[in-house]
């Protein structure tokens, strides 16, 4: 018999390293000769899309098209530390520098062009590029024209920024502490399955997402990662298991170290809560971890939900299901304690 | 072990290649074409990254011996679209934001192209079945059926089909 | 103000590379006259080296180097928080889980390089295989490293949590268990190296989560200074905390500085499997009380991480799990206890959610078990129990912006079409 | 800024195959593809054992993943046409041994007459796996949870085994005797599948149950094809095959006893699954438990009954 449930799950995320871990991004913005904005960081996009993100970042501050912005990929020697793509911190660590940087090479645009305007910044206006004194918009310089300028003044048109925000080492007692983390994201998720009670099979039907990340930088890349974080949350709830018996894996392939196929992937739909009230850059907080970490109890609460015995050791699989359901007939009773 | 020649047409090339009885089609590709568009995920026809089109069909090349591919028409990812203009499979994978860490992309992006000669106007269930072949890790696969949809949705309407069917 | 293009959907920079099959990962890499490496890895999960014999596999035709630890005695561990990994195993040393590294095989092909490793002869002192973390917890169990298997202790404490208890009209209390996931990342470990004899620079094309950190973990291992190891961020490929540890980079480095050719090093998925860090397997103990009303009042989490044979991020990992042991709700009263313990299975490191994603399992399910009990919406079970601006999370961090949580159960409920009647 | 090697820039130069025509190999050294049966049959008598033969590859080079140097000679049976061929003689149908699922998939023919083996292709692997593995292989890999191996036992299929010197056709049920193991000899090819074509009133229902939907490696496989007499009642003749229960896929001959002559209307299914669920004796492996291997053959039976019952109604109007 196939029987449908709904389960709830709210979870909290503390991003960044905290605990008063040196937690730090540095990136630098420059005009480069060929019409582009160099930016350089070792942020590492791993597939999150950090780049897009900061590419997104540096053409707002620097009122460019997102193709007048190059990036270097990550190098030791040309690009220095942005610390790690992990702890859901580079959108919000390396994204506050880039803005940093940017707004600081654009403070440098203004401060040249006003020597060169002979005007005060009030004077001044920028668009697509070009940088002009109001009361006579035609009379413009490129911002690599303006680059060539301060060159033979014998300077460049370049900024550096980090950002290095505090948090606190908590009492080694308690755990307590003033700022352990940078900031939380929180993310809920309704999650619907179907559980065939002659299989023990379960089948994630639908899921609903809506998550406070404080504002989303660029709101597809948001979607693709509670997508793939619920996905990632599916196989770890119900299929996903490492088995190493007396320290010997069992199972190190694809074939039986089984991850979700296409064919597993439910229907999502996801609503993001933005109250750009975060110190991320425009208000931005974090989602790559917390994209996966709701979808596990989610499913676990929507088992229990459809046939009413509940499941405390991951993942849930079909023996385990058919297995609690038979010790339930025999008890018929809930919950178990 | 032993060497021999072989000689079959990749991507519209023709080309004879000295190879050996324990290379997989998937080193020739890699290795030896240096075409690494085509990816390996597990080496044993799970993840479908080193998916290609052989003598018109979606296979895994890991799983196939270079010597079996002697006198093969054979397609990869390199052959597919180009810098000025892409094809339109490749196109609604950028712009539904299908791709993440891009690895599976080449084998998925093949997977999607044969599913949508064989079938222009599939369901998301017909969808999904097309690619079963392809683990991706990254995106939960949802983007990645928009993004045939739409191409689907493309494809079609250039060729004055019907529209995307209901699902 | 409107943006024009923060929060668009400007197209990924990197995609159009990718659709094309021109982005290059670490695998992608060739050089002229390359080598090829394989690592012979450990043969028991716990057990002293007696002997390694490489004379077989040396004399194959194709073999141009074997590395071993005899040949490389400069060389020191590496890790993230804790420097407690070999980079090769050596005679009289042990080797405490599978992947851990024995004999580095360098040869002109990838199947000559296979074949070598299989003619390796190793010799074995078995000991006890710890592969339970309870039995590792154990007074007689025998230790894996010198200080102990409990690798690190953490405590948290806030309020007074008899008092809660006290104040419950209902209590739950459970054991939950996770287990060893990989992340699977489709890009296995991979990589290309080149030593630059004149100018003493050794360059590494890896991926890496942390360029920055890896150079630094590498440059003290082989004991080069820092700007000697120049690391590229190829294309990843996924990485979701498995980039994060050392993997192909020192034995790289060995190579190449040992034949001066380009190497290279791709893991099998097996051995990435094997050899690679893990999600850490959780036991969680968990107890919470509530009032009739539905609030809570005390939450107590015992946490058992089992970090495998090597710390890795482990004791942050376990740790930051314990940290969030009651969601994202107003508990006064909360106590834990969090242990991150050494056994002989791989080890576990970081993965997407870094202990938070076992803790939330636990945490999630006792609201649920909760708000059964108590006869109320689980939903809104939840939203009355949620953090406002001013809530105190349990390291007692005042939250002061920012604090959308009650929104999001609003909203999910919204869009599920929840019936349960939110108030 | 440091730019990364490329590929073919800094590598040998390929575009010499240009001006040549598209070579083929001529059998040699180390790789056969002969195009007919005999020769193949010929280069199997000299080499035996020391040839390794080949047909879709898609179990061969997992089994010898990173060791594929270990294989000195193969024998690609890619280029002999009879062997690709799904044809009707008479009452039969014959299968060549390189047809692969997807022809199975897709053939109309077996779709018609086999619609459990054309289901059971169809949930194989995926559409790499599909295209590649073939009938053949999946008979003679032998693997206890071979997709295809339970239909073929349902149908009461047949294997036509040929060497150079001589031919035999054994039932499906004799071929198989351990896990990975047939009476296959190394002189021996596996060159068709013969199935007597089923009588008008079959039904047949498969079911597989994985630990995912694609490319999953069956916990348990039940292959049901039950004959009724004219009266569309009277149960005739009933197959019960199952995989992954046991070494080799198995037939539940009880069920036979219990079913043989019986009004389909007034058959206890309930019972029909514990018989099932008695007699099989399945192992703990990763893919499932011994306990829920024996739980779930009662429920799958039972479902498999049921549907074949609304399929027979359904007929009945």
């Amino acid at each position: 018999m196939k029987k449908q449930g709904r389960g709830i799950a709210t979870i909290m995320f503390g991003f960044g390293y905290g605990e008063g871990f040196p937690d730090h991004a540095i990136a630098s913005a420059e005009i480069e000769e060929g019409g582009k904005i160099l930016i350089r960081t070792a942020a590492a996009d791993v597939g999150q899309g950090v780049l897009t993100i900061i590419t997104q970042i540096a053409a707002e501050v620097l009122k460019v098209k997102p193709e007048a912005i190059r990036i270097i990929p990550g190098d030791t020697h040309l690009t220095k530390n942005s610390g790690s793509s992990s702890a859901t911190r580079q959108t919000f660590f390396t994204g506050n520098a880039v803005k940093e940087a940017s707004e600081g090479l654009l403070s440098n645009i203004y401060h040249y062009a006003s020597i060169e305007f002979r005007s005060n910044h009030v004077e001044l206006g920028i668009k697509d590029g070009y940088i002009f004194r109001n009361d006579n918009p035609k009379n413009k310089l490129s911002y690599w024209e303006l680059a060539e300028r301060v060159k033979e003044r014998g300077d460049s048109l370049k900024a550096e920024a980090s950002f290095f925000p505090r948090t606190d080492i908590p009492d080694p007692k308690t755990g307590q502490g003033k700022k352990v983390y940078v900031a939380y994201t929180f993310v809920t998720q309704v999650i619907e399955v179907e559980v065939d009670t002659d299989t023990g099979i379960v089948e994630v039907l639908n899921v609903y997402t809506a998550a406070d990340i404080g504002k989303a930088i660029n709101p597809k890349n948001v979607e693709g990662q509670i997508e793939g974080g619920t996905v990632q949350g599916i196989g770890m709830a119900l299929m996903e298991e490492q088995v190493i018996k007396e320290g010997i894996t069992l199972n190190p392939d694809l074939t039986s170290y089984l991850i979700p196929t296409s064919m597993d992937t439910p229907h999502f739909a996801t609503l993001l809560v933005e109250n750009e009230d975060s110190e991320g850059p425009f208000g931005a907080k974090g989602i790559g971890e917390p994209a996966t970490i709701a979808t596990t109890p989610a499913i676990a609460n929507a088992i229990y939900d459809a046939i009413g015995v509940r499941i405390y050791h991951l993942p849930i699989t079909p023996e385990k299901i058919l297995k609690a359901l038979k010790e339930e007939n025999k008890r018929g009773n809930k919950e178990g304690f | 072990m032993s060497k021999l020649t072989i000689g079959f047409i990749i991507n519209g090339q023709k080309k004879t290649i000295e190879t050996t009885t324990s290379t997989r089609l998937l080193d020739l590709i890699r290795d030896d074409l240096h075409l690494t568009g085509t990816k390996e995920g597990c080496g044993k026809g799970e993840c479908g990254a080193c998916t290609v089109i052989m003598n018109g069909e979606l296979v895994a090349s890991c799983l196939i011996l270079a010597t079996q591919s002697d006198g093969a028409v054979i397609t990869t990812i390199e052959g597919i679209g180009d810098n000025e203009c892409l094809d339109p499979v490749q196109e609604a994978f950028i712009e539904t934001g299908a791709v993440q860490c891009g690895f599976c992309t080449p084998g998925m992006i093949l997977a999607a192209k044969k599913m949508l000669e064989e079938n222009p106007h599939p369901d998301e269930e017909e969808i999904k079945r097309g690619i079963s072949g392809n683990l991706c890790r990254c995106t939960g696969y949802q983007k990645i059926i928009d993004a045939i949809k739409l191409a689907a949705n493309r494809l079609s309407s250039k060729n004055g089909g019907r529209s995307e069917k209901d699902d | 103000m409107t943006e024009r293009y923060v929060g668009r959907n400007v197209y990924k920079v990197d995609a159009q590379d990718k659709v094309m099959g021109k982005a290059k990962y670490p695998d992608d890499i060739y050089f002229d006259n390359m080598l090829y490496l394989k690592i012979k890895r450990a043969t028991h999960p716990h057990a002293h080296l007696r002997r390694i014999d490489i004379s077989k596999a040396v004399k194959l035709p194709g073999v141009v180097k074997i590395i071993t630890a005899d040949d490389i005695p400069q060389v020191k561990n590496f890790g993230l928080i804790i420097k407690d990994q070999p980079v090769l195993v050596g005679i009289g040393q042990k080797m405490r889980y599978m992947g851990d590294a024995l004999a580095i095989v360098i040869a002109e092909t990838k199947e000559i390089a296979s074949k070598a490793v299989r003619l390796i002869e190793v010799e074995v002192e078995e000991l006890e295989v710890i592969s339970d973390p309870l039995r590792a917890m154990e007074k007689d169990a025998p230790l894996i490293h010198k200080d102990g298997n409990i690798l690190a202790t953490h405590y948290l404490e806030k309020g007074d949590i008899k008092k809660g208890f006290a104040e419950a009209n209902v209590i739950v209390e459970n054991e939950y268990r996770t287990t060893f996931l990989d992340q699977v990342p489709l890009q296995v470990e991979a990589g290309v190296g080149i030593y630059d004899e004149e100018s003493g620079f050794i360059k590494l094309w890896v991926a890496s989560q942390w360029l920055h950190d890896t150079q630094a973990d590498v440059a003290q291992s082989l004991g080069f200074p820092k700007e000697k190891i120049r690391i590229i961020q190829p294309v990843i490929g996924g990485a979701f905390g498995k980039k994060e540890d050392i993997s192909v980079h020192i034995h790289l480095a060995l190579a190449a500085i040992a034949t001066k050719r380009p190497v290279k090093l791709t893991y099998t998925r097996e051995e990435s499997m094997i050899a690679q860090s893990k999600r850490h397997p959780f036991i969680i103990r968990v107890k919470t009380g509530a009032t009739k009303e539905g609030y809570l009042t005390a939450w107590q989490a015992e946490v058992i991480g089992d970090t495998g044979a090597y710390a890795s991020s482990g004791p942050a990992v376990v740790h930051k799990g314990m940290y969030h042991c009651t969601g994202p709700y107003n508990v006064d009263n909360v106590k834990g206890v969090a242990y991150t313990v050494y056994t002989n299975n791989t080890y576990a490191g970081a993965m997407r959610g870094f202990g938070t994603t076992q803790m939330a399992f636990a945490y999630e399910s006792q609201m649920d078990i909760l708000a059964h009990k108590l006869g109320i919406d689980p939903a809104q079970f939840r939203l009355q129990n949620a953090y406002n601006i001013g809530s105190s999370t349990p390291n007692g961090q005042i939250l002061t912006h920012s604090v959308g949580v009650k929104e999001t159960i609003k909203k999910a409920a919204e869009i599920a079409g929840w019936k349960g009647g939110l108030r | 800024m440091e730019e990364f090697p490329q590929g073919l820039q800094n590598s040998k130069d390929f575009s010499g195959g240009d001006s040549k025509k598209c070579q083929r190999t001529v059998p040699c050294q180390g790789y056969f593809a002969p195009q007919r049966i005999e020769e193949a049959l010929e280069i199997l008598s000299r080499y035996g054992k020391e040839i390794k033969i080949i047909a879709g590859g898609t179990d061969l080079l997992v089994q010898y993943y990173d060791r594929l140097y270990e294989i000195n000679n193969w024998l690609d049976l890619k280029n002999i046409k009879e062997l690709k061929e799904v044809k009707i003689n008479k009452n039969q149908m014959i299968i060549g041994a390189m047809v692969t699922h997807t022809q199975l998939e897709s053939s109309e023919d077996i779709k018609t007459y086999y619609p459990v083996l054309s289901q059971a292709a169809a949930d194989i692997g995926s559409p790499q796996i599909r295209n590649r593995g073939t009938i053949g292989g999946n008979i003679v890999n032998a693997s206890p949870a071979g997709d295809l191996l339970s239909p073929l036992m349902a149908y009461d299929a047949q294997f036509k085994l040929q060497s150079n010197q001589r031919e035999m056709i054994v039932p499906a049920e004799e071929f198989f005797i351990g896990p990975k193991k047939t009476i296959l000899q190394p002189n021996q090819l596996l060159t068709r599948i013969i199935l007597p074509l089923p009588e008008e009133k079959t039904y047949g229902c498969w079911i597989k149950i994985g630990k995912r939907k694609a490319l999953a490696i069956a916990t348990i496989i039940l292959a049901l094809v039950v004959k009724m007499a004219e009266d569309n009642k009277t149960v005739k003749d009933v197959r019960t095959c199952l995989g992954s229960v046991a070494p080799t896929p198995i037939e539940i001959k009880e069920v036979r006893k219990k079913m043989a002559g019986k009004n389909f209307n007034q058959l206890d299914f309930a019972e029909l699954g514990q018989i099932v669920e008695d007699k099989i004796s399945p192992i703990d492996d990763i893919r499932g438990t011994r306990e829920y291997r024996k739980d779930v053959a009662k429920e799958i039976m039972i479902n498999a009954l049921e549907e074949i019952d609304s399929a027979r109604r359904e007929r009945n109007y």
